[in-house]
């Protein structure tokens, strides 16, 4: 039963939830995967740290909470201090490279990557896209879903009329992020 | 600011960096145009209010009046060093 | 009957209970939402308002859930398929209107997303505190049916079920869900409109002479419909009635009226409950819960089965009318019932009363905000099973 | 068993009838109001301007709240619901919109209307929802015995102002008026023939319709006040009543036994709730929106 | 503390039960009410409206049931005693404000005259209808206390009862009236000042530095109050808060605070329940009722005890907290529990769960809208006797 | 632990602080509300209006609802109480007549307020309760996402009128007025100064006064219609405002980003609900009245 | 009234007395005071209006406008005729 | 245990249930012995029938329904009809003599009496007093209570400034009933 958990911080308003659904999505329906995402608001819904859980599994999902992720996406450094001690022995961490400094706090054993997601994201025209970003990289180093899976549950999910913008920012983050998984 | 620091407009503005939201409220709305962004960010990664133009301030609070956050007022010299000297 | 294609959003979704619960909604033929928002359930009536236009139909936000809980029942009497979403607090305001829709026999479908309480609690965090208001929280003796998904494949699939039972009971019907089901997102698949099996009102056949609004037969205690403009001339009130629907408010009216209101759900609760169980034959320990619970139960119950306990899973689908025959038929072999519940114990005292001493029954309760850790049902049950 | 309303001997002999015998549910006559109670007189009125109106009583329906008004619902031929305290007119708004077919007519008291129901009316007026209010205003509550309500002057006793009511009251026209109704018009009891006429008038307008009618409630108003009988009370209205037709509502406030005006005080078009929807998402989003309601009548 | 001369009415009276509630409220030390008129409770507002201009305080009818639910709850923090007066489709309207009177501790009497629902029902006639509705109605987990008058003078005397125990405790105090006993007339006597013990708010000593708003002790669960205006800058509110009063909407903090709140009562029950039995040592047979109904099965028992049959009575004098732990222990020697109560059958079903099976319960239900006959009550007996 | 709004070193040098702070709870602030919400500045302007009053703030009471601006009780420094939502009125009503010493502030959403609230809006309003009531209008619901509000103007998207708002909108001033309110005020987050001086002007007057306040919810309103951030928003506050003070409130209703007008509308006086009780059971009662309230301050 | 009735006035009444609760509405308001009340009392104990002055009716129904319970009306005598004929 | 059980009845507005208090405080608060009283309303709060149980005891009283009057107090034709049945063989019917006609409709062994009440309070100038009348008629024929208790019964029921009036009525009454009695 192979199952990866997932977690995905950061603040709101940086496309957290998004970021979450759309590696759920493809896992789900264009993955052929099971996939359950549960979103967690801070105690107050404005202004405070989002986070979401992402399963995915070969299996159906029971419980569906994620308590120690094999994986960490992270893009503040409120969530990379609070999900840091969550992670799985040997587990992976994501982040934003701008907004995150790991600063010698990661565990032992765990491979940490950055991505400058924020920068790519402004450089391709529009701050917001940055979490498109993040799911390319994630998609680049992890290799967990088929590329053609991530790009399809991108479309899927973002506005109309701004496909071409996302499907940049994920190629960006993607390609990136193969480069870093060598 | 200390005493020597050199004064250069009617007053200043005091920010408290970390509550600031990066609005912009203070910035547009002070009348001489003095505040501008930090190109820091704060912990919270917004980019805070900074006396650019440090001659233009006059203390006259308006950034104070404006700012929901309540996390910058301004005063003018004068009355600052009352405070002070109460103390 | 089969489901109108116009509303049924055929395919492969990847949305939450929310969203799976206004597309079942949709699907069973709802087409008239008056809402009023509140988190955690907003979220269903948000889709619902941006879904109807294009499907035929009427979203109305209103002022507050007192005009949102009357206003659906306007509307059934005007003709429509109707549902009532809220949560905790604005439930609390719709108590009244419970009880009318029960003593007019209006039906519809009442969504609680359940978060956490009392009072506004904290708004953003599960709970299943609502579990015992929907069953007394009106005025006066009445009877509901509820209903409690784990997923929003189940938000889904059970809305539909409320709807229909809804048209077959004509009593309000509860899709009790909670804030990690109304916001979990998975797969959502929704069949062609052919394979969605849709229960049309008991519209009458008889002729406006000839019909009563509210006869019925000993054999069958509901009522035909019509709808204002008909022709019918129907009179309706939440005073005692008699068959015609007039008032008559003498004591064996009442007692005629309201036994046979009451009679539907008491007397065929044995049609109406549905408990999933897994393992129960032969367990020592039966894990009774329900909702996003009966997930984290599970999990526990298979690493007790791992530590070698002899533990059984009974998941009330629904919860009222509660299955107190089939619990006290478990009490014969089980010797312990677990029940973990998000509130301070509710379904637990119906566990208690069923049982009646034939088994020892422990309640597992949570304050809400989350679920349960899975290691505290897990040492429920390990306790339970020494 | 023959009801107390059937004809008798000497008008079957002429053929004759009750004229608003056909509005009313005669098994259910007698109704339970006082003796005097101005209730009936205004529902007498609505009878006869669903004749005068011409419409398919089929196609019509009252909802009513709780009260003794609100035993309205329950005495006229129609499709007709008794609803909860204070919520006909959201009942009503379901109703409408779920079947724009019918005319929706709310009929209730001045407590249940005003106090427990404000806000729908505030509300209903706002969206100009396509119903038509009638407010039967006896300055009190009948039904649970007389306390005070949001439209008792400043002055009478009532059993929870005992010792006269100091607390200020709605002008009822006005506050319609500011929330947006397109009709409103006040009259009381003993203006029979123009209260007919402007539930005729609001029958057949389109969107939120309020009438005023003002009513003697004998036992718990008038009487506990020395004001005498129901009928002394309809000659007060007749002999302090002026019509104003079109006046600025403001300037309708009423005060203890003192001058009223009268009249028909707004009469003004803007869409309403249902055509605002339809004509909305037809431009916004064209031929794929059908309209709603269209396939009726 | 003694009662306030100024607002008892020393002396002999004929009044019914709602007239006499009212002056137990101001011996109590009642000086607001907001109101809302509604049969057959009205009388208790309208003699408070008659009342207190000459006592000193203020009535003001609202403009309905929620406005004056809450508006009691201002008052409260403004620093006087109050009260809500309600009878059911007012109680539904109210069920969120009881929550927040819940959650705020804020001490208030709710007086509920029970007449027959559901919904608009019988508005004249009397039921127990709502007796799983004060439990049960609002949202959310929360505990109140409920005491059943069975006469006029019960209604003054529990009256005073009820705001010493809201008081003492800072819940929701219910007086469970019915039609019957609000509008039962007999004699009451009302004792002098001196003699009516009255419990005063519980006024912290603390100064403002000091003094936290909902701060208790392990050895007493309710904290200590003060009112607007004093210089302690409080806030209050119905979120999940901490000892400050400031939302703290953690699970750890929920736990923490939901628990004591439950706790005050669960885990006092013992000192709050309060049965009245008569007989119950050695009988076969025991009736539980509580209010009204009382006195028609204290009717049936001496009836049935004329017969030769052994049965006791155990009146329920507060229905909340449910003496669980006495009906367990009467049951080692009773066999069977018959349980008259006008509803379909709220109450028995706490004697059942308390009972679990150690003795048969019989529920003798009544649709409403008058008391049951004394035959019915004795018949069951009789049945259970042989 | 040392809070955010602590004295910075710079400050303590200076004996500086933040004027606003003697008004605020520092330990709950930072705020949970977005970069850019109004809610904050209104609030700001409300604790120069209480130090400006001169008034004792032991004295003085605030009483939220539920939603964003319902927040605000928890942030001041003052007796407050963050009620239900809608019900921030009727607690206040009853606040106020149990200790009549208390100055009572009312400061809440207008979702909360007019939607919801309505009916105890209005009714405070006919009895003159003499409570201050602050509405922070920001055109939607704020703390449940961004639904349609009574005062969401034609057009704009909410999430319950996804494709664009159809539905009439409250002129809130003149809805104050025709209910009664002796005081009634609006003007926007642009306008602090004004701001402070109404809230000012509302803490020393009796009876029951109405202020809306104008705030951008660049989150769920300005971003969502493209209308740019809060500061945006606040721009178009500045040039599309003017000020009419005095001016007949039937014309001051609000359009799409359309023109404003703002000042003091309504200032006048009648007698408070208390007042009206004591004069009147002073007079019918006589010398066995004992006015209530009278010895309080 | 049957053809070979006395027809005094332009019109007659119709009373259903025992739906009659005395209210008095009608004879009030009869524009030419042709209704006064019966002496009898009927069975809840309310005197009913009779036509008293049958002269003066005019058939206006008048008192059928106003009277709250439904138990009177006017008719012309021209309108009873038609009415019979039609039968 | 000596208990008296009486049903007073007749229409809304006829001061049924003032008629029965009076009885009851009589008894009550003024003659030593235990009264309950019970108000029943009609299905409808308006328009309709009313009356009132009184059970007039030495000693506490439990059950505090009338189901088999002693006494009947009758005000119109419609209770006289109603109630009738109920009455305790040998029981005594009082009655209003021009609204209530007995018509052979009496069981046997029935001691029954009327007081034109209504005519005599109208003679005194207020037809409203009847109900007065009638409470004088009960105590002057049954003898239940000494006249005193009565009298001051109603003398602490009535508004003030009407006491003469009222006085004036219940002596009326009384007497009528007094020389009935003999
Ligand atoms: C929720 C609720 N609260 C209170 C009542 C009691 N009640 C019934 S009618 C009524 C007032 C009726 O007054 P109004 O609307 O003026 O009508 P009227 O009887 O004068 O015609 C009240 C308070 C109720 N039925 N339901
Ligand atoms: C009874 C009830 N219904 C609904 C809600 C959900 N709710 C919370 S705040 C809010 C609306 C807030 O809007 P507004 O009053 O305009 O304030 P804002 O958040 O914009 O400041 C709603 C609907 C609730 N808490 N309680
Ligand atoms: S107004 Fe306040 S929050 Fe906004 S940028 Fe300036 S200091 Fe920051
Ligand atoms: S109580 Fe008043 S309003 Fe009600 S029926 Fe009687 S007279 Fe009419
Ligand atoms: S959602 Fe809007 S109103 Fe609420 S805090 Fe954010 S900006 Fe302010
Ligand atoms: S108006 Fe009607 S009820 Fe009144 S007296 Fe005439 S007939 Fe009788």
């Amino acid at each position: 039963m192979a199952k990866t958990e997932i977690r995905v911080g950061g603040l709101g308003g940086q496309g957290v939830i998004l970021c979450g659904s759309i590696i759920g999505k493809a896992a789900a329906i264009h993955g052929g995967k099971h996939a359950t995402l549960i979103q967690a608001f801070g105690p107050e819904a404005r202004g405070s740290a989002c986070s979401a859980q992402v399963t995915v599994s070969d299996d159906v999902i029971g419980y569906p909470y994620v308590k120690n992720p094999d994986i960490l996406v992270l893009m503040s450094q409120d969530a990379f201090n609070q999900f840091i001690p969550q992670l799985k022995p040997g587990g992976m961490v994501l982040y934003e490279a701008e907004l995150v400094k790991p600063d010698g706090k990661l565990p032992e054993g765990v491979r940490a990557m950055g991505v400058p997601a924020t920068r790519f994201a402004e450089e391709l025209g529009r701050r917001l896209v940055l979490n498109i970003v993040m799911v390319g990289f994630f998609a680049g180093v992890t290799g967990l879903l088929p590329f053609e899976a991530v790009e399809k549950a991108v479309l899927d999910s973002v506005p109309r009329g701004t496909e071409e913008l996302n499907l940049k920012a994920l190629k960006k983050g993607y390609d990136f992020g193969r480069e870093q998984a060598v | 600011m200390s005493d020597d620091q050199q004064r250069k407009g009617r007053g200043t503005v005091f920010v408290k960096e970390e509550v600031c939201k990066g609005c912009s409220y203070c910035i547009d709305f002070c009348p001489t145009h003095a505040l501008e962004f930090a190109r820091e960010f704060n912990a919270k990664g917004y980019h805070y209010p900074v006396l650019g133009r440090p001659d233009d301030c006059t203390g006259c609070d308006n950034c104070g009046l404006y700012c929901p956050d309540f996390a910058i007022y301004g005063a003018r010299w004068k009355d600052i060093d009352e405070k002070k000297k109460a103390k | 009957m089969h489901a109108d294609p116009k509303g049924v959003l055929t395919g492969v979704h990847f949305i939450d209970g929310d969203h799976a619960a206004c597309e079942g909604a949709l699907a069973a033929g709802c087409r008239f939402v008056a809402g009023y928002p509140i988190t955690p359930s907003t979220e269903i009536v948000e889709r619902f308002a941006h879904r109807i236009p294009k499907v035929g139909g009427v979203f109305i936000q209103m002022e507050d859930e007192l005009a949102a809980s009357i206003a659906i029942q306007g509307a059934v009497w005007g003709g429509q398929k109707v549902m009532n979403v809220t949560s905790g607090p604005g439930l609390s305001l719709m108590m009244e209107h419970l009880g009318y829709a029960f003593i007019t026999e209006t039906p519809c479908v009442w969504i609680d997303v359940q978060r956490c309480g009392p009072s506004t609690g904290m708004p953003t965090g599960p709970a299943q505190h609502d579990m015992m208001q929907v069953k007394w929280g009106s005025h006066g003796d009445f009877q509901i049916i509820a209903l409690c998904p784990n997923s929003p494949q189940e938000c889904f699939d059970f809305t539909i079920r409320a709807f229909n039972m809804a048209e077959t009971w004509r009593v309000p019907v509860f899709l009790m869900m909670d804030e990690v089901v109304g916001h979990m997102t998975e797969r959502v698949d929704i069949p062609e409109a052919s394979e969605i099996e849709v229960v049309e009102r008991k519209w009458t056949k008889k002729k406006p002479g000839e019909y009563k609004v509210y006869e019925t037969t000993p054999e069958d205690p509901v009522p035909e419909m019509v709808k204002a403009g008909d022709g019918y001339r129907i009179h309706v009130t939440g005073l005692t009635h008699n068959e015609k629907g007039y008032p008559d408010m003498t004591v064996p009216n009442q007692e005629r009226m309201l036994g046979r209101l009451i009679g539907k759900i008491t007397q065929n609760a044995h049609k109406l409950v549905d408990v999933r169980e897994d393992g129960v034959e032969g367990a020592d320990v039966v894990v009774v819960s329900y909702g996003i619970t009966s997930r984290v139960a599970m999990a526990a119950v298979e690493q007790a089965r791992a530590k070698g306990a002899k533990v059984g899973s009974a998941r009330l689908v629904i919860a009222w009318p509660f299955p107190a025959e089939r619990m006290k038929e478990i009490a014969r072999t089980a010797k312990v019932f677990v029940v973990p519940e998000m509130n301070m114990g509710q379904m637990v005292q119906e566990v208690e009363r069923a049982v009646a001493g034939a088994a020892k029954v422990v309640s597992v309760p949570h304050a809400g905000g989350s679920v349960h850790e899975v290691d505290t049902i897990l040492n429920a049950i390990m306790e339970a099973a020494r | 068993m023959s009801l107390l309303m059937d004809q008798s001997a000497e008008e079957l002999e002429c053929g004759m009838d009750n004229p608003v015998l056909p509005f009313l549910r005669k098994d259910r006559i007698p109704h339970i109001w006082c003796p005097g109670c101005g209730i009936g007189t205004t529902v007498n009125s609505f009878c006869r301007a669903l004749g005068d109106s011409g419409m398919d009583l089929d196609k019509i329906a009252i909802v009513s709240g709780i009260g003794c008004t609100g035993r309205t619902a329950g005495y006229l031929n129609l499709d007709s619901f008794h609803t909860t305290h204070g919520r006909a007119i959201p009942f009503a708004t379901g109703l409408k919109l779920a079947n724009p077919d019918l005319k929706v007519v709310v009929y209730s008291g001045d407590g249940d209307l005003t106090a427990i129901g404000g806000n729908h009316f505030m509300h209903a007026a706002r969206r100009n929802m396509d119903i038509m209010v009638v407010c039967i205003n006896n300055f009190t509550y009948g039904m649970t015995g007389g306390q005070v309500a949001p439209t008792t002057p400043l002055g009478p006793t009532q059993t929870t102002m005992p010792f006269g009511n100091f607390e200020s009251s709605f002008n009822l026209p006005f506050l319609a008026d500011a929330c947006g109704a397109v009709y409103v018009a006040r009259w009381t009891v003993y203006h029979v023939r123009q209260l007919a006429k402007a539930m005729k008038e609001g029958l057949q307008k389109k969107g939120f319709v309020f009438i005023e009618a003002m009513a003697p409630c004998p036992t718990l108003y008038s009487r506990r006040n020395r004001l005498g009988d129901g009928v002394d009370q309809v000659k007060y209205f007749k002999e302090r009543s002026t019509i104003k037709n079109g006046v600025d509502t403001k300037d309708v406030g009423l005060t203890y036994q003192g001058d009223i005006v009268v009249g028909k005080f707004v009469d003004r078009d803007r869409p309403t709730w249902m055509d605002s929807m339809n004509d909305h998402f037809g431009k916004v989003l064209g031929d794929k929106y059908e309209t709603y309601g269209a396939h009726h009548g």
